[in-house]
């Protein structure tokens, strides 16, 4: 069986080679070279798929990227299985492993093709749209799940891919797209004006069309071999890249095209450390789209049998892969092209019955050869039908009588079905490139109206079909590209001499007329999803008159392969049942990607640890080793709790909370952010960029800083410290860090231009260890020689440089906690070696490392707030009671206007409170709502909600803060929060809850 | 006193990462500054620093250890490759700030904000490109060019030093992310 | 992905180098306090948001740090002009002219 | 016809000649009582209520393109109403009320399957903002649950719960109620039941220019198929929105940016619900085709190209592999953009304008095609009466002026 399909010799496989390989478990052999589809076809395997709808039995339909049909899973193991592939598109390599889709319980015998037998016009276009409304809850329980598992194609697969993808920004003067005659050509004129050059092809092997010729010869030499010698020039040249098997796959904005390369897909073993694929992003100065034609099927009765192909797919087969589609062919043809079939598959020992041209006068050279060579052409003649289920059996073939009667038919034994509909320019790149399309009324057929800056398209893809006119329209293009992108090019003229091939000419769309019962059969327009001429009338006859809403309706050209093979019949259709000419009913939009692109390949090498950058602070291993938990904030990895021996997380909190409390504990502040604010200005600029008062501050003294948008609600805070006159020590929140420099850089640049002040991250320069606790001091004073730590010295808010353990450090007194704390900074990479000495003398008093969860706890007992817990984003500073931060006597800040609108002056805004729930063990859900009556009617407005809740060690009972509307004048008053099983009674206190004085802060 | 260790955001400076075409090393400490200011500035500083700061932007110009990076209309990175201990880095500020005595500026350590890593090799530029947007051929991105921009997901400062020589600084929390990445990328050029 | 001439830099740059910073030319008033409710929303809020060309800012955050304007059309997404922070407005009109050449 | 399995049987034997069209294509007339501009299911939504409810029968709506080619046939169809704010979740549970009956009221299978939505957090802060929420619908009414990371993998099984992934997921709000529905459905469903009423639906036809009379209230528009005279407009142009109001010389606090979608190859069912990671950006569902339906997030710049940038569907992916590593290897079919208005507030404005007769339903950003029963519901009242239905009320352009916004960006940073 093997040989049987096999031409006697020539095609570019390697017929030396052997590979072997299963489909559907059988196994089959084929050669280097072939595509699956080939290597079946070679086989005298012709049933390959089942379409999405009627499960009908098909095979291939095409030879390349269109191919609707023939889709298959391809499981490389391990995890590497992949649904929905095109046999046409998959490269056979040593043990490569296929299967069938959509099919049960086996390709052949498949139950789901009982929707072909459903009374027909049933499952017709927008069949759902009408039907299982009844009982309203039948849907969701019983039809959709129902439809589900009947739709899908493939299997998607089950295990974690273990490939790996990636991507490369590249450049060029010049970007080919497609490497076929014009491709080539263009790639070659570009080059030799010193051009660089990505010249880039979806298939395997580069030569497009020419490939697939046998007669042809350009300049004396086989077309085929003229495309490997014009390869083996461009490769010669290092500022051309060329790239098979690379599918651009969308054009955007500013000539910036994504390419996909396989890599790895068509090796048998692949070595593991390279990527399946990449993702190219290209940044093209011009580009040359040579994306080529792609032929159109005549829509007749049973047009989707098993053995019914493109004619130039055949060809393809038969030239270049040295496999014979079928024994005994029928051509069914519009365009010259098919008799170029009809000669390459009779040259190849396939018999050709007969040549079934639907024009009625085909009496050119073309047909005369075809005549002189025997063969019988028959004009103004249709195919009526196909008989055959898995595979053609004979094809019905009829005469268009004078008076446009069809009839009546012949049959034709054969078991290979050619259409020749014509050819459809490929403009999906010049259209996503928002490029018009012209069409040309003559020649039937959409073409770039005029080029998209920065591009061109040559050969085919333009509407210019001839080899030689293919080739000097490419190396124009080539040529007037590379001059474009500023290379010198000096006129020069090459028209090569092309001979031995037939040009295409004539086509046709839409529906070809038969004499069947219109009832019964059904005509493909999109083979994939089922959709037929007659779903395309009935969508028309809906009032669906928009192409898009027939695209939709009807879900033509909506399948895998996007509508290559049928949107221009379907529009066809469509423009005949509206009574309109074609480009009045226009085309629907072309969207990336051309073809499908691994998701993987967006993703690159974005997985992972890779995913996101994971920011550490420069103390983390210690944490780690600690046995530190983690949180994620931002980018930054925090030490959330750090538990001992088996600790729980509570248990762990409230130790660290109790320790800090009773003697001290060290706390990694490293990533809250930090600027460095310099310059004669600053403290004007920070006069206008917080709420604060600044000029008054002296060196060495900080102050708590509030910062708001303009809109007037609070949206960072942090401690500032004065180091010189003209030097603050700005920090920020962790996660404010980046938004709030970009905020200051914004008003500075933009708004107070005047100000000689500069700004500069210092994040990352300081590792910050939070030194907290009644024995802080003393923890510090040993390892502090030149900076004078007294109570009277260093107050509270106040800040000095100086050295610790001999390292360069800027000293903060500033407590989070309520506690006598400082903060030290230090140069990050000294942060683990001071915090280890620090660590080492706290010891002598006790001290804990806490994390995040516990100082969370510490600073709600006194009350601070925390942005973006007890703020959102609608809080104002008086909301918050945090009054006392404004400079009351400053003209203007960021966000003081806003601040004076009617909604922010009202009473009944919600307040920033202290909660005390009644039975003091129980701790209140974040983000609980508060209301006034214990069991509230549904749909009763929330008073506020909880914003922080802890069990508190100091107290010794819970705690919560809350934003409560009037909340300042309900204190003492009992509210409720309601929780699934009861309500939970609270008192409304002051929002500070320990040591309201300060006095412990002060010690 | 204990003794205070310093630990570099990557391990190991020196210790190459072997990719198939192109070499990655975490490069030793340096002191680094942000300078801002304008011209009069520049001046001054350029005596101190012992280079003459560049005023073309995104190009670097080196002397000896010390080089100066413009990466913005007022910005400069100076880069002592020599100078790392605190003291010196100290005695490098007070030079600056005493040479540029009144003239309105912003000088600020940034030492230990980033941290750099030598990528070198034939396929330097490549590896680079799978995360960097930039154009690295030669007649775009010359010897001498320095400039902000992105790899991937991080920020960094691109810095041709030589033909198949680039330095990379980065913020130290993002330096893993940007190692790592490059190492994957330089691991993957297999010829097929 | 855009590309952005920075006026700056003086060179294309990736749009993934830039922060998009909205309308340009939406001014502040020098003293706000004295601007009314309505104004004062119409600063905060309004904005043009044309279908057609654009005057906005672009910050280049990942490059040079500076903030400046770009003259886009919205709907090629192609830029007629960049210029500094500062600098007038271009005449429109001009430009358009101009690109349509 | 109505539309059920009978009528289906019959004209399937029948050769499927006797369906009339789903909706007239009239010529607009002269005038009109009350003039709807943009044809997407907000603005058909609109037409049906006021027809069906307020008795308006002489009235149009014009679309410049093609019905439902807007927003309405271009989003991820997430319906859910479990929204922080009680203004939003009011107008959001609307809508889902309205969406559980709409294929029965309309007599078109619109395919509402409330199959889930489960919004993954990934950190402390997540789960303090989600149990707010949670919190805030019960009181109000409205399912969300609180999930661990093992019961949001019962309930979507390809969901990767490692808690070794870079951003793990720590738990889940789920909506059950909420979930999907046919986007293009929509549409034709309001236009076929408005249309049955005796709106008139006129495609293909573009106002250009609003003329205001004397008093600068409305008089009528110039459309591209000639001048329609009414006094009585409401402008549903979502991301055209700022366009159409200038013309009546009213300046909006909206900008408008390319978001994108996209979808997979079809394949069997591996997802049962909808999830949402908004910390990662990712929004992923599977539709009854079988392809997977995933949002992307919005272009940083204002636009009006429909298309947006090859990074941010990368970044999506990128995203989606993360959480369903099974789906590495699918492959993308199409991506595409829509252009949605963004309000500074991320909440819709739905109200009168300082024109009188004119009204405007604009705003709902990247989430308003789950509103779209509700909308053109509470609009219908606020158009044929001239005052907004209490659930709208909130809803103002003035509530730019006061400061009174409805923050819902601000609380939870929640797309679609
Ligand atoms: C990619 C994407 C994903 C989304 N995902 C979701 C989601 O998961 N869940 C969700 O709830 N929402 C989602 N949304 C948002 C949702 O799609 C929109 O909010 C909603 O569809 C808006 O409906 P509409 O009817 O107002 O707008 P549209 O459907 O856009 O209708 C407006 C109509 O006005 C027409 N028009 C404009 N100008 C004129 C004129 N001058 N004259 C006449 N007609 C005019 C337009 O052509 C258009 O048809 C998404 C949006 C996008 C783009
Ligand atoms: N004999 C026939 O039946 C027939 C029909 C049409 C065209 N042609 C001939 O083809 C020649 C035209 O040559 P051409 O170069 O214009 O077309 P071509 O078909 O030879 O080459 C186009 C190439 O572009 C590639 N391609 C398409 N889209 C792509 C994408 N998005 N990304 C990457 N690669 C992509 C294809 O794989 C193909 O190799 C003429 O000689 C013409 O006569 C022949
Ligand atoms: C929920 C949903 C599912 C879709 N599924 C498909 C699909 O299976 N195949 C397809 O080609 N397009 C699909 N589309 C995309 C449409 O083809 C189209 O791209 C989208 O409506 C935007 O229109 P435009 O691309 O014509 O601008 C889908 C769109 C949506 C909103
Ligand atoms: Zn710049």
């Amino acid at each position: 069986m093997t040989v049987s399909f096999r031409t006697a010799s020539g095609g570019r496989i390697d017929r030396d080679r052997t590979i072997r390989f299963t489909f559907d478990g059988t196994a089959y052999r084929g050669h280097p070279g072939d595509t699956l589809a080939s290597a079946l076809l070679a086989n005298g395997v012709r049933l390959m798929g089942r379409s999405f709808k009627y499960h009908r039995p098909r095979g291939v339909l095409a030879a390349g990227a269109e191919e609707p049909n023939a889709l298959v899973s391809v499981d490389r193991g391990g995890g590497r299985w992949t649904p929905n592939l095109r046999a046409t598109q998959v490269e056979l390599h040593e043990g490569l492993v296929a299967t069938s889709q959509n099919r049960w319980p086996s390709l052949s015998h498949d139950v789901g093709e009982l929707n072909d037998v459903v009374p027909p016009g049933v499952f017709s276009a927008g069949f759902y749209y009408k039907t299982f409304m009844q009982p309203a809850s039948a849907w969701a329980n019983l039809y959709e799940p129902f439809i589900r598992r009947a739709a899908g194609l493939g299997q998607a697969p089950s295990q974690a891919d273990p490939d790996h993808y990636t991507h490369r920004y590249a450049f060029c003067d010049v970007l080919v797209v497609g490497a076929g005659a014009a491709g080539l050509a263009a790639a070659l004129a570009a080059a030799q004006a010193g051009a660089r050059v990505i010249l880039c092809d979806e298939q395997a092997e580069c030569g497009g069309g020419l490939l697939g010729e046998r007669d042809a010869v350009i300049d004396g030499v086989p077309a085929s071999d003229w495309a490997a010698s014009t390869l083996a020039t461009l490769s010669g040249d290092k500022r051309v890249t060329l790239l098979p098997r690379t599918q651009c796959f969308g054009a955007y904005a500013q000539n910036f095209f994504g390419l996909v390369q396989r890599l790895t897909d068509h090796l048998p073993h692949p070595d593991p450390r390279m990527p399946r694929e990449r993702l190219w992003k290209v940044r093209a100065r011009q580009v040359v789209l040579a994306t080529g034609a792609i032929e159109r099927p005549l829509v007749f009765p049973e047009n989707d049998r098993p053995g019914v192909m493109l004619a130039g797919a055949a060809r393809a087969y038969v030239n270049r892969y040295g496999a014979k589609p079928g024994d005994r062919a029928v051509v069914f043809t519009a365009c010259d092209s098919g008799y170029a079939a009809a000669h390459d598959l009779t040259a190849a020992g396939i018999v050709v019955s007969a040549i079934v041209d639907l024009r009625p006068g085909p009496d050119g050279p073309v047909a005369a050869t075809a005549r002189g060579a025997g063969l019988d052409v028959r004009s103004n003649a249709v195919v009526t039908g196909v008989e055959g289920r898995l595979g053609v059996r004979a094809a019905m073939v009829a005469t268009i009588a004078g008076n446009g009667l069809v009839g009546p038919s012949e049959r034709i034994s054969c078991d290979l079905v050619l259409m020749a509909g014509g050819w459809t320019p490929a403009v999906h790149l010049h259209s996503q490139m928002r490029g018009k399309l012209r069409f040309d009324a003559e020649r039937e057929m959409y073409v770039p109206a005029a080029p998209v800056e920065g591009s061109r398209s040559a050969g085919a893809c333009n509407g210019t079909f001839g080899i030689a006119e293919a080739l000097a329209e490419g190396f124009s293009a080539g040529a007037d590209a590379a001059r474009a992108a500023g290379r010198e090019w000096s006129e020069r003229d090459w028209s090569p001499v092309v001979s031995g091939e037939i040009v295409p000419d004539g086509g046709f769309h839409g529906a070809v007329p038969h004499d069947r019962d219109v009832q019964k059969v059904k005509a493909f327009v999109d083979f994939q999803n089922d959709v037929t001429e007659k779903d395309i009338r009935l969508a028309v006859r809906e009032g669906f008159r928009s192409i898009e809403h027939v695209k939709r309706y009807t879900t033509n050209g909506m399948a895998t392969d996007q509508g290559k093979t049928s949107n221009m019949n379907g529009l066809a259709i469509a423009a005949g049942s509206l009574g309109k000419p074609i480009p009045e009913v226009g085309l629907t939009t072309f969207r990336a990607p051309y073809t499908p692109v691994t998701f993987g390949a967006f993703a690159g090498h974005s997985r992972g640890d890779l995913f996101d950058p994971i920011r550490r602070t420069p103390t983390h291993d210690w944490a780690r080793a600690q046995g530190a938990v983690f949180e994620d904030v931002g980018m930054w990895k925090r030490a959330w709790y750090i538990p001992r021996g088996g600790e729980t997380m509570h248990a762990a909190v409230l130790r660290e909370c109790r320790t800090v409390r009773e003697t001290g504990g060290l706390f990694d502040a490293s990533t809250l952010g930090k600027i460095e604010v310099v310059g004669p200005d600053a403290a004007e600029f920070l006069n206008r960029l917080y709420t604060n008062p600044w000029t008054k501050l002296e060196t060495g003294r900080c102050r708590y800083g509030l910062m708001l948008n303009e809109a007037g609600f609070v949206m960072d805070d942090g401690v500032v410290g004065r180091l010189a006159p003209d030097r603050f020590h700005v920090t920020t929140t962790t996660g404010g860090a980046p938004r709030v420099l970009a905020h200051m850089e914004d008003y500075l640049q933009t708004e107070f231009p005047e100000l000689r002040v500069w700004l500069t991250s210092t994040t990352e320069q300081w590792a910050v260890i939070a030194v907290q606790g009644p024995n802080a001091r003393a923890v510090l004073q040993p390892l502090v020689a030149d900076i004078d730590m007294a109570r009277e010295a260093m107050p509270h808010m106040s800040v000095r440089e100086g050295t610790i353990c001999g390292v360069p450090a800027r000293l903060f007194r500033v407590s989070f906690t309520g506690e006598l704390g400082f903060e030290v900074n230090v140069p990050a990479e000294y942060g683990q070696a001071v915090w280890e000495a620090i660590w080492a003398e706290s010891q002598k008093h006790g001290f804990c490392a806490y994390g995040t969860e516990a100082m969370h706890v510490l600073r709600a007992e006194k009350g601070y707030i925390i942005v973006g817990q007890e703020t959102d984003g609608t809080v104002t500073p008086s909301d918050l009671g945090l009054d006392w931060a404004i400079g009351k006597a400053k003209p203007d800040f960021v966000g003081k206007r806003s601040l004076a609108r009617p909604d922010m002056l009202k009473p009944d805004r919600k307040q920033l409170v202290g909660l005390l729930t009644v039975d003091p063990a129980v701790v209140l859900e974040e983000g609980a709502q508060i209301t006034a009556e214990a069991s509230p009617v549904k749909g009763t407005a929330a008073l506020g909600h909880v914003t922080s809740a802890y069990e508190s060690a100091a107290l010794g009972r819970s705690i919560a803060m809350a934003l409560v509307a009037g909340g300042r004048s309900r204190l003492g008053e009992t509210l409720y929060v309601p929780m699934p099983n009861a309500a939970i009674a609270v008192t409304v206190v002051e929002p500070v809850f320990l040591d309201r004085e300060g006095s412990r802060l002060d010690a | 006193m204990p003794e205070i260790a310093r630990r570099p955001a990557l391990p190991a400076p020196g210790e190459p990462f072997p990719g198939v075409a192109v070499t990655l090393a975490p490069l030793p400490a340096a002191a680094r500054f942000v300078l801002r200011g304008d011209l009069a500035a520049v001046a001054a500083a350029g005596n101190a620093f012992g280079v003459a700061l560049p005023s073309r932007i995104n190009t670097a110009s080196t002397l000896g250890a010390r080089s100066a990076l413009m990466l913005g209309p007022d910005e400069w990175l100076l880069v002592a490759d020599d100078t790392s201990a605190p003291d010196a880095t100290w005695a490098l500020v007070r030079a600056l700030e005493s040479a540029l005595g009144t003239v309105p500026h912003s000088l600020v350590d940034v030492s230990h904000r980033q941290t750099a890593i030598r990528v070198e090799g034939h396929e330097a530029a490549l590896t680079l490109n799978a995360a960097v947007p930039l154009d690295l051929c030669e007649e775009a991105f010359p010897v001498g060019m320095a400039t902000r921009t992105i790899c991937e997901k991080a920020e960094i400062v691109l810095w041709r030093t030589g033909p198949r020589a680039f330095r990379v600084e980065v913020w130290r929390s993002f330096a893993p992310y940007v190692m790592d990445l490059l190492s994957a990328v330089s691991q993957e050029n297999v010829p097929d | 992905m855009l590309l952005i001439r920075c006026p700056y830099c003086q060179t294309d740059r990736p749009e993934l180098e830039f922060r998009y910073g909205g309308e340009a030319h939406v001014s502040r008033a020098q003293d706000p306090s004295s601007v009314p409710d309505a104004a004062w929303a119409e600063f905060l809020y309004m904005r043009t948001n044309p279908k057609g060309f654009h005057v906005e800012r672009w910050r280049h955050t990942h490059g040079c740090g500076r903030f400046f304007n770009a003259v886009r059309h919205t709907v090629t997404d192609r830029f007629l002009a960049t210029y500094r922070a500062g600098e007038p407005k271009p005449d429109l009109e001009a430009l358009a002219r101009e690109a349509a050449r | 016809m109505r539309f059920n399995a009978l009528n289906l049987l019959r004209q399937a034997f029948g050769g499927n000649i006797g369906w009339p069209e789903q909706w007239r294509s009239p010529d607009p007339r002269s005038a009109y009582d009350a003039v709807i501009v943009g044809g997407g299911g907000h603005g058909l939504a609109t037409a049906y209520y006021m027809a069906k409810e307020h008795g308006l029968r002489n009235i149009a709506v014009v679309e410049k393109g093609w019905l439902g080619g807007g927003n309405t046939g271009r989003n991820t169809t997430i319906i859910r109403s479990n929204y922080l704010w009680e203004e939003s979740q009011a107008l959001y549970e609307h809508a889902v009320q309205l969406w559980e009956t709409l294929s029965q009221e309309l007599n078109y299978n619109v395919m509402y399957s409330p199959r889930g939505v489960m919004m993954l957090a990934h950190n402390v802060h997540d789960v303090q903002v989600f149990k707010r929420h949670v919190h805030a619908n019960r009181l109000q009414g409205i399912d969300n649950e609180w999930l661990t990371p093992q019961q949001a993998q019962e309930f979507c099984p390809i969901l990767n719960v490692d808690p070794g992934i870079r951003y793990p997921i720590v738990g889940a709000a789920l909506q059950r109620r909420g979930g999907v529905a046919r986007h293009d459905a929509v549409a034709w469903g309001y236009a076929r039941a408005a249309s049955a009423l005796g709106v008139d639906i006129i495609q293909n036809c573009e106002v250009t220019a609003i003329r205001r009379g004397a008093d600068g209230a409305v008089e009528a528009l110039e459309t591209t198929r000639g001048t329609i005279r009414t006094k009585r407009v409401g402008v549903v142009a979502a991301g055209h929105t700022s366009v159409v109001m200038a013309m009546a010389g009213v300046r909006m606090p909206l900008e408008s940016y390319p978001l994108q979608a996209l979808v997979s190859e079809p394949v069997k069912p591996i997802m049962p619900c909808v999830v949402m990671s908004n910390t990662i950006h990712a929004y992923m569902s599977q539709s009854d085709k079988g392809e997977l339906v995933i949002g992307a997030g919005t272009d940083a710049y204002t636009s009006y190209s429909q298309t947006g940038g090859l990074h941010i569907s990368s970044h999506t992916l990128d995203a989606i592999c993360e959480l369903f590593p099974t789906v590495r290897r699918l492959r993308m079919l199409r991506n595409w953009g829509g252009i949605v208005d963004v309000t500074p507030d991320r909440s819709p404005i739905i109200g009168k304008t300082p024109v009188p007769g004119l009204f405007v339903n604009c705003g709902w950003g990247t989430g308003g095609f789950k509103a779209t029963p509700g909308s053109g519901h509470v609009f219908a009242h606020t158009v044929a009466r001239g005052e907004p239905h209490p659930i709208n009320a909130p809803f103002t352009l003035d509530r730019f002026r006061t400061g009174r916004l409805i923050d819902e960006a601000a609380a939870a940073a929640v797309a679609h």
